[in-house]
C-alpha cells in the first residue's frame, strides 16, 4: 500500500509540484516544446498539403527535410554563395517534385493508398542513398549565419530565474508563422490554391477550373519541397544537418494523428501539443521511467488518442455503409 | 457361371466370347479386383468404381428393378447425359433379360414421345428433374409406362413416390431383396446364365436425316463380337482410360463407353458437366479417344482462336512449328524416313509446341485416336496426327454396331476411312453404293420390317446409303450419299457433301448448304463460324450487334468469297467434279440450329427441311437478284417462338474455267 | 511449358486441398529441400552459410511473420524489428535465467512473449485501420526499443548493454555461441523454418488463415459471416508477432551472437517491410523471394567493384543498393503490386497454360 | 450477447404459420435524418419475403439494422421469439441470419472455392493447434466442409469456376457465389439485398430459380429487396412497401400491386 501511494504521488502529484516550485525551468521546458513543437507541425504541414490533394501519404516527407538542407549546405561549401545556393536549393526541390510526378505518381493514379504509401517509402530509400552518395552521411553545420538569421541568444529574468531564448528559435517560429499564413492566402486566394482545395474534395471539380491533376500534383509536392527546405534550414541551426533527423521526423506521423491528415490547423495545433507536451514528460516524467521518454511519447500519446477517436481531432465521423 | 461361347469368326478363325454384357460384368469383377472400371468427377473430385464395385451397384439396382416387376423382354429408356448411374442402367437392365432403350436426352417431347412410344417403355431411368418432366408430360401417350426411376435428386421432393422413385430408393429395394432372400445374388447370377448370345441387347434408335427414327436392334453377338474384333485391331486392353462426353443414345458412346469398356475391362471416366469436358480430360488424359470431327474442329478453331492473343515472338514460334510438324510430324508418327535435322527440329517442337499442346488438350496419353461420323478435313486430321497424335478415321454405322472400315496403325490417308475392320466384308454395287457384311450387322429395325428389308439383303449384305469405291491400297474411299450424289442440267457430276466440306473445313465456316441437282449451276448457303468470326471482327475493329448484323457485313462477304474460290479452283483441278464450281452464295443471317429442326441431333444439315424452309432463298440464288428478304420463325432455348427477319445479299462468283486439256478427257 | 498436368486428377478432398496439388511442384519443392539440406551442407563454403544463407532464412521468418499480419490480415505493422527484438531478448533472458532448459524450448517459448507483447500492441486495430494502424505500431517500436535500452533487466545489465549469446548444445552438440560452426547453425534454423513454413501455410488455409483473409478483403462482410473482428485480428497479431519473434531470437542466437538494440530498430522494421513487398503480400513464396531479394542483392552490388577491380567504399556501395532497391520497390507497385511472387504466379500460370496464352 | 434483453416471445401467427423474426417499431436515424421511421412488420418461417420501395426508401437499412450492422434509435427486433435491442453482426450470424450485398461484397482476393467455404467459419471448431499440424481432426474437419461447400457449388452450378478468383469473374457469376456463400452459413433466414440488380433476364431467371428451389429445398426463410416488380410477383410470399423511411403497404403480391399508395408511391413513379 506505502509503496503503491508513494508510486501514485511520484506519477500524479510530485511532477506537478515540481513545475510550480521551478517557474522559470517550467517556462523554458515549454519553449523548448513549442519550438520544436513548431518543427514537428512543418514537417506535418508537408505531410497535410500532399495527402490534401492527392490522398499520398508521403513518409518521405522526413528525408525530403534532409534532403533539402543537406543541398543548401553542399552548394555553400562548393563555394556558391549563400543566397544563390538558397535559391539553386528551391530549384532542385521544383526539379525533384516534377520528377516525382512524373515518373512514380503518374503510374500510379487510382491505387489504393497503401501502395501510394510505400511507393513513397521507396522514395525515402532513393532519396536517402542519393544523398548519402553526393553528399556524405556525416552531420553538417547549417550555414546559419550566411542565411542573415541570428545566433544568439536573450536572457529573460523571470520568477527568480533566467529563461533563455535563442534567436534563431524566434526566428523559426515567426518564420513558421509567416509560412503558415502565407500558405493559408495561397489557399484562398490564387487561382491554384483554389484549385488544389477543389481537388481534396473532388478530383472532377478540379479538372473543370482548368488544371490539370498532374500540374495540381507537382505543385503541392514543390510546396512541400519548400516547406521541407525551410524546417530543414530551421533545425539544421538548432543541431546539425543529418540523416538522424529523419527518424525524428516520424513524429510528424503522431502529429499527424492527433491533427488529422487534412487539417492545415491541426498539423499546426498537434505539431505544438506533441512539441511542447514531449518536453515536459522527458524532464517531469522520464526520471521515472529512466530517461529517454522522448523517443516513444509522441506515438504513445497518439495510440492513447486514437483509441478514443479515431478520426483525428478535426476529422469527421464516417457513417460505414455497406 | 462365366460360360465362354465359342463363335465362328470368318477372317481370323475361333474366338472366345461371353454371351452377354452382364456376362463379362461378373467376369472383370473376378478377373480385373483392383482396377477402376469407372470414374465420374462429381463435387469437384473424382469417384471411383472398381469393377466388384461396380457390380455391386449395378447388381443392386437391377435386384431393385426386379422387385418393380421388371421382366425379361421389357423395354427400359435410359434419358440423360454421360453419368455413371446411367451406364449401370445397361448391365442392371440386361441382367434381367429386359432391352435398355437409350435416347437423345436433349430430344424434345414430340421427338421422345414418338421413340418412348413405338419402343413400348416400361421404365424410364432419367437422370435428373428435367428429364422426369419431360416424360411425365407425355403420361397419357404411354400407356405401359411404370415407374421413371431419377439419378439426380434436385427438385424431385413433390412426385409421387410410388411412380417416381430415386435411384438409391432402387438399389435399396434390392438390398431389401437380398435380406429377404440370401439366394436373390445367386438366382440373379442365374438369370444372367440364361441369357443368350443371340438375343437382343439394346435398341438405338437412329435419328436420320428423313422420317422417323428407327430402332436399330443389335444383338448380344453384335456388340460383342465387334467389340472384341476392335480391341483386338487396336490392341486394346484393361489399361485404357477413356473418357465419356458423346450422346448415350448413340452407337459410338455405346460401343466405346460400354461394350469395348466390358469386354476389354478398360476405365470409363464421365465428366464432370458438358461443360467441363475439355477440363475433365486435361484431368484424365484419356489413352483412347474418340470424337466425331466437329470436336477437332472446334479444338482446332480454339486453338488458332487462343494463339491469336499470344505475344508475337510466341505466335511466330508456333506457327513456324507447327509448319516443322507439317513437314515431318507425320512421317515421324508413320515409321517414314525423316532426316537426322527433321528429327531434331521436330523434337524441339514437341518441347516447345506440340507436347505443351498436346497436354493442354488432355491428349499426351491419348495411344488411339478415332474420328467418325463424317469426313474430317485433311487440313485438321493431318494438324492432328502431326502432333504426334495417332488420330485414325473409321467409318462406321448404327446398323454396323460402328464399325465398318477402319485405318491401321501406319496406314494413314486423310481421304480414306481405311480397310475392312476384322470380319467384315464389303461389296461396291453397280451404283458405286458401299454394302457391307459382317457379325455386326444388326438384328432388323424393331417393328418396321419393310425397312429392314428394304437395307439388309437376305445374305446379310447391308446398304450403306453411302456412294464410295476401294482404292489401290484396299483403302475405302467415300464420296457422298448415295442418293445425294445428283446431276447438273449440263450433265455434269454434283457431289454436295464434297463441296460443302470443302468449304466447311475454312475455320470462319461452320455449315454450307450447297445446292445444284437439276438446276444450272451450283449454288450455296454458308454459316459463318462465330467462334471464328467474331474473334477476327474484333481485332479488326468491326463493330455489330448480333449474329444478323455480323453474318450480313461486306468484310465477311468478302471472306467466304475468297474461301468460294479457292475451293472452286479445287474443284476446277479434278475434272470429275469441275463443273460443279459455286456460282452464287449468301451467308445465312441465322445460325442453323437443331432446335429448329434445321439439324439433326447429330448436328448434320436437314437437307430437305431446308430447302422447304428457305425455298425463296434457294429461288432467289437462281434468279438474277441482288438480295432477298427472308423470314423465319425460331424456336428460342426457353421453348417460346419467334420470328427473325433479314434481308439477305446475295454474292455472284466468276467461276474457274476447267483447263481445255482437262475438258478434253 | 514445363508443366504437363494431363492425367493428374483428384479422388478426395485430401488431394484436392494439398498445399500443392501439381506434381511438378512437388517435385520443384522436393529440388529445392534437397539442395538445401544435402547439396549446400556439403559443398558450400561456410561464408556462404553464415552471411547469405542463415541471414536469408532468419530474414524469411520475419518476413513470413510481417506478411501474415499485412498480407494475409492487412494490418499494416511498422513494428517488426521490435518484434524481432521481444523475441530476442525473452530467449536471452530465459536461457540466461533456465541455463539447462533446452534451446529449443527456449526458442519456441520466446515466441510466445513476442505473441504477447503483439496483441497488446495489436489492440487499437480494433478501432483503427490503415496508415492510422502504422502509428501504433510505430509507437510499438519506438517504445520497445526504450524498453530495451533503459531496462538493463532485460540484458542482464551488461555494461555493453548488448546481449551476448552463451553456448548451448543440442545432444552435446554446440548449436549457439562461439563454438558452434555455421553448418551446425544453418541447419538448425533450416529446420525450424522449415517447419514453421510448414506451419504457416498450413494455418493460412484453414478456418483461422481463412478468417484474416476475410478482414483483410471485406471487413464488413467478415463480421456478417460471424467472424468476430477481436479474435481474428488479435490472432493475426499473436500468430504473426510469434514468427517475427522466433525469427529476432533466431538472428541474435544463430546468426549475429551478439545484439544491441540496433538490430532492432526501426530500419530493420523497414528492411522486413521491403522484403514483404518486394516478395509479395499474401504469399509465403513471396517471404522468401523478398528476403532473397533484398539481403542478396546488396551483396552482390557490394561484390561487383571488387569484380571489377573499382575501389570503391564500402559505403557507397550500401547508398547504391539503397537506391537499388528503393527504385525497385517502385518498379514493383508501378507494375506488378503484388511483388515477385506474383511475377512467379503469372509465369507459372504462363507455362502452365503454354502454348497458350491463357487458359481457357 | 451482454447487450440482449431476451423476452420469451408468445407470438404465434393467427394463420397457422410461426413468425421467425419480427420488426417491431424501429425507427433508424442518422444524425437526425431518419432513415427508417416506426416500421413493423414480420417475417414468417419458411416463407419468401420482400422488401419493396424506390430509391432511398430504407431497404438496406432495413437490412442493416435486422442483422445487427446498424442499431434502431427505437424499436425492437424479436428473432425465433428473442428480443434484442443490440446486436453485433457476428452475433446475428451466429443465430442463424445470412446475407447478400447490393454491391456484391466478396473476398476477392480469394477463389470461388474459398469464398464460400468462408461461409462454414462458424461450423468449424478445430483449433490453432490442429490447423497447424493439418493432420487428424482439423483436415478431417475442413474435408467434411469441403464437401458440403461442394453440394451448394453443384446447386448453383458454378462447378467451372471453383477454382478461379472471384475477383475476375463476370458480375452474374460473382452474385452466385455471394449466394453460395450465405448459403454455406446454413442460415435460417437469409436476407438478400437486390440478388438480381445488374443482371440479364437469363440470369435473373436463373437467380430466381435458385432462390425458390433454395426456399423449398433448404426450408430456408428468404428475406429480399428487389426493383424488378415482376420478379417479386413471381418469388414473394408477401411484400412489404417502403417509401420514405415508412411502410406503406405490407402483404400478398396481388394485395400490394392494387394497393393505391403503392401505386402512386412506387408502380407510379417507376411507370
Amino acid at each position: 500500500m506505502e509503496a503503491l501511494s508513494i508510486g501514485l504521488d511520484a506519477f500524479f502529484l510530485a511532477p506537478f509540484r515540481d513545475m510550480f516550485s521551478l517557474p522559470d525551468l517550467l517556462i523554458q521546458v515549454i519553449w523548448e516544446g513549442f519550438v520544436s513543437g513548431v518543427l514537428y507541425a512543418l514537417i506535418a504541414l508537408g505531410f497535410v498539403l500532399i495527402y490534401k490533394a492527392s490522398s499520398v501519404f508521403n513518409f518521405a516527407q522526413g528525408i525530403m527535410v534532409v534532403f533539402a538542407a543537406l543541398v543548401l549546405v553542399s552548394l555553400y561549401n562548393y563555394g556558391v554563395p549563400a543566397w544563390l545556393a538558397l535559391i539553386l536549393t528551391i530549384g532542385v526541390m521544383g526539379l525533384l517534385a516534377l520528377s516525382i510526378e512524373r515518373v512514380i505518381l503518374r503510374k500510379l493514379v487510382n491505387q489504393h493508398e497503401a501502395i501510394l504509401l510505400m511507393a513513397t517509402i521507396g522514395l525515402t530509400l532513393i532519396i536517402k542513398g542519393a544523398g548519402q552518395l553526393f553528399f556524405g552521411g556525416e552531420p553538417k553545420s547549417m550555414i546559419t549565419e550566411e542565411l542573415g538569421l541570428s545566433t544568439g541568444s536573450s536572457d529573460w529574468e523571470v520568477f527568480d530565474g533566467i529563461v533563455i531564448f535563442q534567436h534563431i528559435d524566434i526566428a523559426a517560429a515567426v518564420i513558421a508563422i509567416i509560412m503558415v499564413a502565407a500558405l493559408a492566402l495561397f489557399f484562398s486566394k490564387t487561382r491554384i490554391g483554389r484549385a488544389l482545395r477543389a481537388v481534396a474534395d473532388d478530383h472532377q471539380a478540379a479538372l473543370s477550373v482548368g488544371i490539370s491533376l498532374n500540374q495540381i500534383w507537382a505543385i503541392v509536392w514543390f510546396a512541400s519541397g519548400i516547406v521541407a527546405l525551410v524546417t530543414g534550414i530551421m533545425w539544421g541551426a538548432r543541431s546539425d544537418v543529418s540523416f538522424a533527423l529523419e527518424i525524428i521526423a516520424l513524429k510528424a506521423l503522431a502529429v499527424l494523428i492527433l491533427g488529422g491528415f487534412t487539417s492545415v490547423p491541426g498539423a499546426i495545433v498537434g505539431g505544438l501539443i506533441v512539441g511542447i507536451g514531449e518536453k515536459l514528460f522527458e524532464v517531469y516524467w522520464g526520471p521515472i521511467f529512466g530517461g529517454g521518454v522522448e523517443a516513444w511519447f509522441a506515438y504513445v500519446l497518439a495510440l492513447i488518442f486514437l483509441l478514443f477517436r479515431p478520426q483525428g481531432m478535426f476529422g469527421e465521423r464516417h457513417i460505414e455503409r455497406v | 457361371m462365366n460360360k465362354a461361347v465359342e463363335v465362328q469368326s470368318d477372317l481370323t478363325g475361333n474366338a472366345q466370347a461371353l454371351p452377354s454384357f452382364p456376362h463379362y460384368l461378373l467376369r472383370n469383377a473376378e478377373l480385373y479386383r483392383e482396377r477402376v472400371a469407372m470414374r465420374h468427377k462429381d463435387l469437384g473430385i473424382w469417384h471411383e468404381w472398381t469393377w466388384p464395385a461396380l457390380l455391386s451397384e449395378i447388381r443392386r439396382f437391377s435386384l431393385g428393378l426386379q422387385q418393380l416387376g421388371a421382366q425379361p423382354g421389357d423395354k427400359v429408356a435410359i434419358i440423360g447425359g454421360n453419368r455413371p448411374r446411367m451406364y449401370w442402367g445397361f448391365a442392371a437392365i440386361q441382367a434381367l433379360g429386359a432391352i435398355p432403350v437409350p435416347v437423345y436426352a436433349d430430344s424434345v417431347a414430340e421427338e421422345m414421345v414418338y421413340v418412348l412410344d413405338h419402343a413400348e417403355i416400361r421404365y424410364a431411368l432419367c437422370q435428373d428433374q428435367e428429364q422426369v418432366d419431360k416424360v411425365l408430360s407425355l403420361q397419357e401417350k404411354l400407356p405401359g409406362l411404370q415407374c421413371l426411376i431419377y439419378d439426380e435428386e434436385r427438385g424431385m421432393r413433390a412426385y409421387d413416390p410410388d411412380q417416381v422413385r430415386s435411384f438409391q430408393s432402387v438399389q435399396s429395394l434390392g438390398d431389401q431383396t437380398v435380406e429377404r432372400d440370401p439366394s436373390a445374388v445367386a438366382n440373379w447370377c442365374d438369370g444372367i446364365d440364361r441369357i443368350s448370345i443371340d438375343d437382343l441387347c439394346v435398341i438405338l434408335y437412329t435419328s436420320g436425316t428423313t422420317g422417323r427414327p428407327k430402332g436399330v436392334m443389335l444383338s448380344n453377338r453384335n456388340l460383342i463380337l465387334t467389340s472384341l474384333n476392335a480391341n483386338r485391331f487396336d490392341a486394346l486392353s484393361e489399361q485404357e482410360e477413356t473418357i465419356a462426353y458423346l450422346p448415350l443414345a448413340w452407337v459410338g458412346d455405346h460401343v466405346f463407353s460400354y461394350g469395348q469398356s466390358y469386354t476389354a475391362g478398360y476405365c470409363v471416366c464421365c465428366p464432370e458437366s458438358p461443360d467441363t469436358v475439355t477440363f475433365d480430360r486435361l484431368e484424365i488424359a484419356p489413352s483412347y479417344f474418340f470424337a466425331p470431327p466437329r470436336v477437332f474442329e472446334n479444338l482446332l478453331t480454339a486453338i488458332t482462336v487462343n494463339m491469336e492473343d499470344a505475344g508475337r515472338v510466341k505466335h511466330g514460334m508456333f506457327k513456324y512449328f507447327i509448319k516443322v510438324a507439317n513437314k515431318y510430324g507425320e512421317k515421324i508418327l508413320n515409321g517414314d524416313s525423316v532426316s537426322p535435322w527433321g528429327r531434331a527440329l521436330y523434337s524441339v517442337g514437341n518441347l516447345c509446341v506440340y507436347g505443351p499442346l498436346k497436354n493442354r488438350l488432355g491428349m499426351t496419353k491419348v495411344r488411339v485416336a478415332y474420328t467418325a461420323g463424317e469426313a474430317i478435313g485433311p487440313d485438321i486430321f493431318r494438324f492432328y496426327r502431326s502432333l504426334g497424335i495417332n488420330l485414325k478415321q473409321l467409318y462406321g454405322q448404327t446398323e454396323a454396331s460402328v464399325y465398318i472400315t477402319a485405318q491401321p496403325d501406319g496406314e494413314i490417308d486423310a481421304n480414306t476411312v481405311g480397310t475392312p475392320s476384322i470380319d467384315v466384308e464389303i461389296d461396291i454395287a453397280d451404283n458405286g453404293e458401299v454394302l457391307y457384311r459382317s457379325p455386326g450387322v444388326f438384328m432388323g429395325y424393331y417393328k418396321n420390317d419393310e425397312a429392314t428389308n428394304s437395307t439388309k439383303t437376305p445374305e446379310g449384305w447391308v446398304h450403306t446409303g453411302d456412294a464410295g469405291f476401294i482404292d489401290d491400297a484396299g483403302h475405302l474411299r467415300i464420296i457422298d450419299r448415295s442418293k445425294d450424289v445428283g446431276k447438273l442440267n449440263d450433265g455434269s457430276l454434283f457431289p454436295p457433301k464434297y463441296i460443302e466440306n470443302k468449304l466447311k473445313f475454312f475455320p470462319e465456316i461452320k455449315e454450307v448448304v450447297a445446292f445444284g441437282d437439276g438446276r444450272d449451276y451450283v449454288a450455296a448457303f454458308v454459316n459463318i463460324d462465330l467462334t471464328a468470326v467474331a474473334n477476327w471482327a474484333e481485332r479488326n475493329n468491326i463493330v455489330y450487334g448480333s449474329y444478323q448484323e455480323l453474318a450480313a457485313h461486306p468484310a465477311i462477304y468478302d471472306i467466304v468469297r475468297s474461301h468460294v474460290e479457292k475451293v472452286n479452283a479445287d474443284l476446277a483441278a479434278e475434272s470429275r467434279v469441275a463443273g460443279a464450281q459455286i456460282k452464287r452464295f449468301l451467308v445465312l443471317h441465322k445460325e442453323l440450329d437443331a432446335d429448329d429442326g434445321e439439324l439433326t441431333r447429330t448436328l448434320k444439315v436437314r437437307r430437305t427441311f431446308i430447302v422447304d424452309r428457305y425455298g425463296e432463298l434457294i429461288e432467289a440464288l437462281y434468279s438474277d437478284k441482288q438480295e432477298q428478304f427472308v423470314s423465319t420463325e425460331v424456336t428460342f432455348e426457353d421453348g417460346r417462338t419467334g420470328k427473325i427477319e433479314a434481308t439477305v445479299k446475295i454474292q455472284d462468283i466468276v467461276s474457274n474455267q476447267a483447263s481445255a486439256a482437262q475438258v478434253a478427257i | 511449358m514445363l508443366y504437363r498436368e494431363a492425367g493428374q486428377f483428384k479422388t478426395t478432398y485430401a488431394d484436392d486441398q494439398a498445399l500443392l496439388p501439381i506434381a511438378q511442384d512437388r517435385i520443384g519443392l522436393f529440388i529445392i529441400l534437397a539442395i538445401a539440406f544435402v547439396a549446400l551442407p556439403l559443398f558450400a563454403s561456410e561464408f556462404f552459410l553464415s552471411s547469405i544463407m542463415i541471414p536469408f532464412l532468419v530474414f524469411s521468418l520475419a518476413a513470413i511473420g510481417l506478411n501474415i499480419l499485412m498480407g494475409y490480415a492487412g494490418q499494416l505493422s511498422l513494428g517488426t524489428g521490435a518484434f524481432m527484438g521481444v523475441g530476442a531478448y525473452a530467449c536471452y533472458k530465459l536461457t540466461t535465467l533456465y541455463p539447462d532448459m533446452s534451446i529449443i524450448v527456449v526458442l519456441l517459448l520466446s515466441g510466445v512473449f513476442s505473441a504477447a507483447i503483439g496483441v497488446v500492441f495489436g489492440l487499437p486495430s480494433l478501432r483503427i485501420k490503415g496508415l492510422y494502424l502504422a502509428i501504433t505500431t510505430l509507437a510499438a517500436q519506438f517504445f520497445l526499443e526504450w524498453c530495451f535500452i533503459r531496462i538493463g533487466w532485460l540484458y542482464n545489465y551488461n555494461d555493453s548493454g548488448a546481449i551476448e549469446v552463451p553456448t548451448r548444445t543440442i545432444l552435446g552438440l554446440a548449436v549457439t555461441g562461439p563454438q558452434a560452426t555455421p553448418l551446425t547453425r544453418y541447419m538448425f534454423i533450416l529446420c525450424v523454418v522449415t517447419i514453421m513454413t510448414l506451419i504457416a501455410a498450413n494455418v493460412l488455409r484453414g478456418r483461422i488463415g481463412r478468417s484474416w483473409m476475410m478482414i483483410r478483403d471485406m471487413d464488413i462482410a467478415a463480421e456478417l459471416m460471424g467472424i468476430k473482428p477481436l479474435n481474428a485480428k488479435l490472432s493475426a497479431f499473436a500468430f504473426s508477432s510469434y514468427y517475427c519473434g522466433v525469427a529476432g531470437a533466431l538472428m541474435v542466437f544463430f546468426w549475429l551472437g551478439s545484439a544491441e538494440v540496433e538490430a532492432f530498430d526501426i530500419n530493420h522494421s523497414f528492411l522486413i517491410l521491403f522484403m514483404v513487398i518486394i516478395g509479395g503480400m499474401g504469399s509465403l513464396t513471396g517471404c522468401f523471394m523478398g528476403a532473397a531479394f533484398i539481403w542478396v542483392l546488396p551483396v552482390i552490388l557490394r561484390a561487383i567493384p571488387s569484380a571489377f577491380d573499382l575501389n570503391l567504399l564500402a559505403a557507397t556501395m550500401e547508398h547504391i543498393s539503397s537506391i537499388v532497391i528503393g527504385v525497385l520497390i517502385i518498379f514493383f507497385l508501378i507494375v506488378e503490386p503484388h511483388g515477385l511472387a506474383r511475377l512467379w504466379q503469372i509465369g507459372k500460370e504462363k507455362l502452365r497454360t503454354w502454348p497458350f496464352p491463357y487458359a481457357t | 450477447m451482454s447487450a440482449t434483453s431476451e423476452t420469451v416471445a408468445t407470438q404465434a401467427s393467427t394463420n397457422g404459420t410461426s413468425v421467425l423474426l419480427s420488426v417491431d417499431n424501429v425507427t433508424l436515424t442518422f444524425g437526425g435524418v431518419k432513415a427508417i421511421s416506426d416500421i413493423s412488420f414480420n417475417i414468417n418461417k419458411g416463407e419468401i419475403r420482400a422488401i419493396i420501395g424506390p430509391n432511398g426508401a430504407g431497404k438496406t437499412s432495413m437490412l442493416n439494422v435486422i442483422n445487427g450492422f446498424y442499431h434502431p434509435q427505437k424499436g425492437q427486433i424479436s428473432y425465433k421469439g428473442k428480443t434484442r435491442r443490440r446486436m453485433k453482426p457476428y452475433q446475428a450470424a451466429s443465430s442463424g441470419i445470412a446475407r447478400t450485398f447490393q454491391n456484391v461484397a466478396l473476398f476477392s482476393g480469394m477463389s470461388t472455392l474459398d469464398n464460400i467455404m468462408s461461409g462454414r467459419s462458424l461450423k468449424m471448431k478445430r483449433g490453432l493447434f490442429w490447423q497447424a499440424l493439418h493432420v487428424g481432426p482439423a483436415r478431417q474437419e475442413e474435408i467434411e466442409h469441403r464437401a458440403y461447400v461442394e453440394k451448394i457449388i453443384d446447386f448453383l452450378e458454378i462447378a467451372h469456376i471453383r477454382k478461379q478468383p472471384v475477383g475476375k469473374l463476370p458480375y452474374g457469376l460473382q452474385k452466385r457465389v455471394e449466394l453460395g456463400r450465405a448459403m454455406a452459413m446454413e442460415p435460417e433466414l437469409l436476407l438478400l439485398d437486390e440478388p438480381m440488380a445488374g443482371m440479364n433476364l437469363e440470369e435473373k431467371e436463373d437467380m430466381s430459380r435458385f432462390v425458390l428451389d433454395l426456399n423449398s429445398e433448404f426450408g430456408t426463410t428468404i428475406a429480399l429487396i428487389e426493383h424488378d416488380m415482376g420478379v417479386v410477383m413471381d418469388l414473394a410470399d408477401r411484400v412489404v412497401v417502403l417509401d420514405y423511411g415508412q411502410k406503406i403497404a405490407d402483404g400478398t403480391p396481388a394485395e400490394v400491386q392494387s394497393n393505391q399508395n403503392v401505386i402512386d408511391a412506387y408502380l407510379g413513379v417507376a411507370s
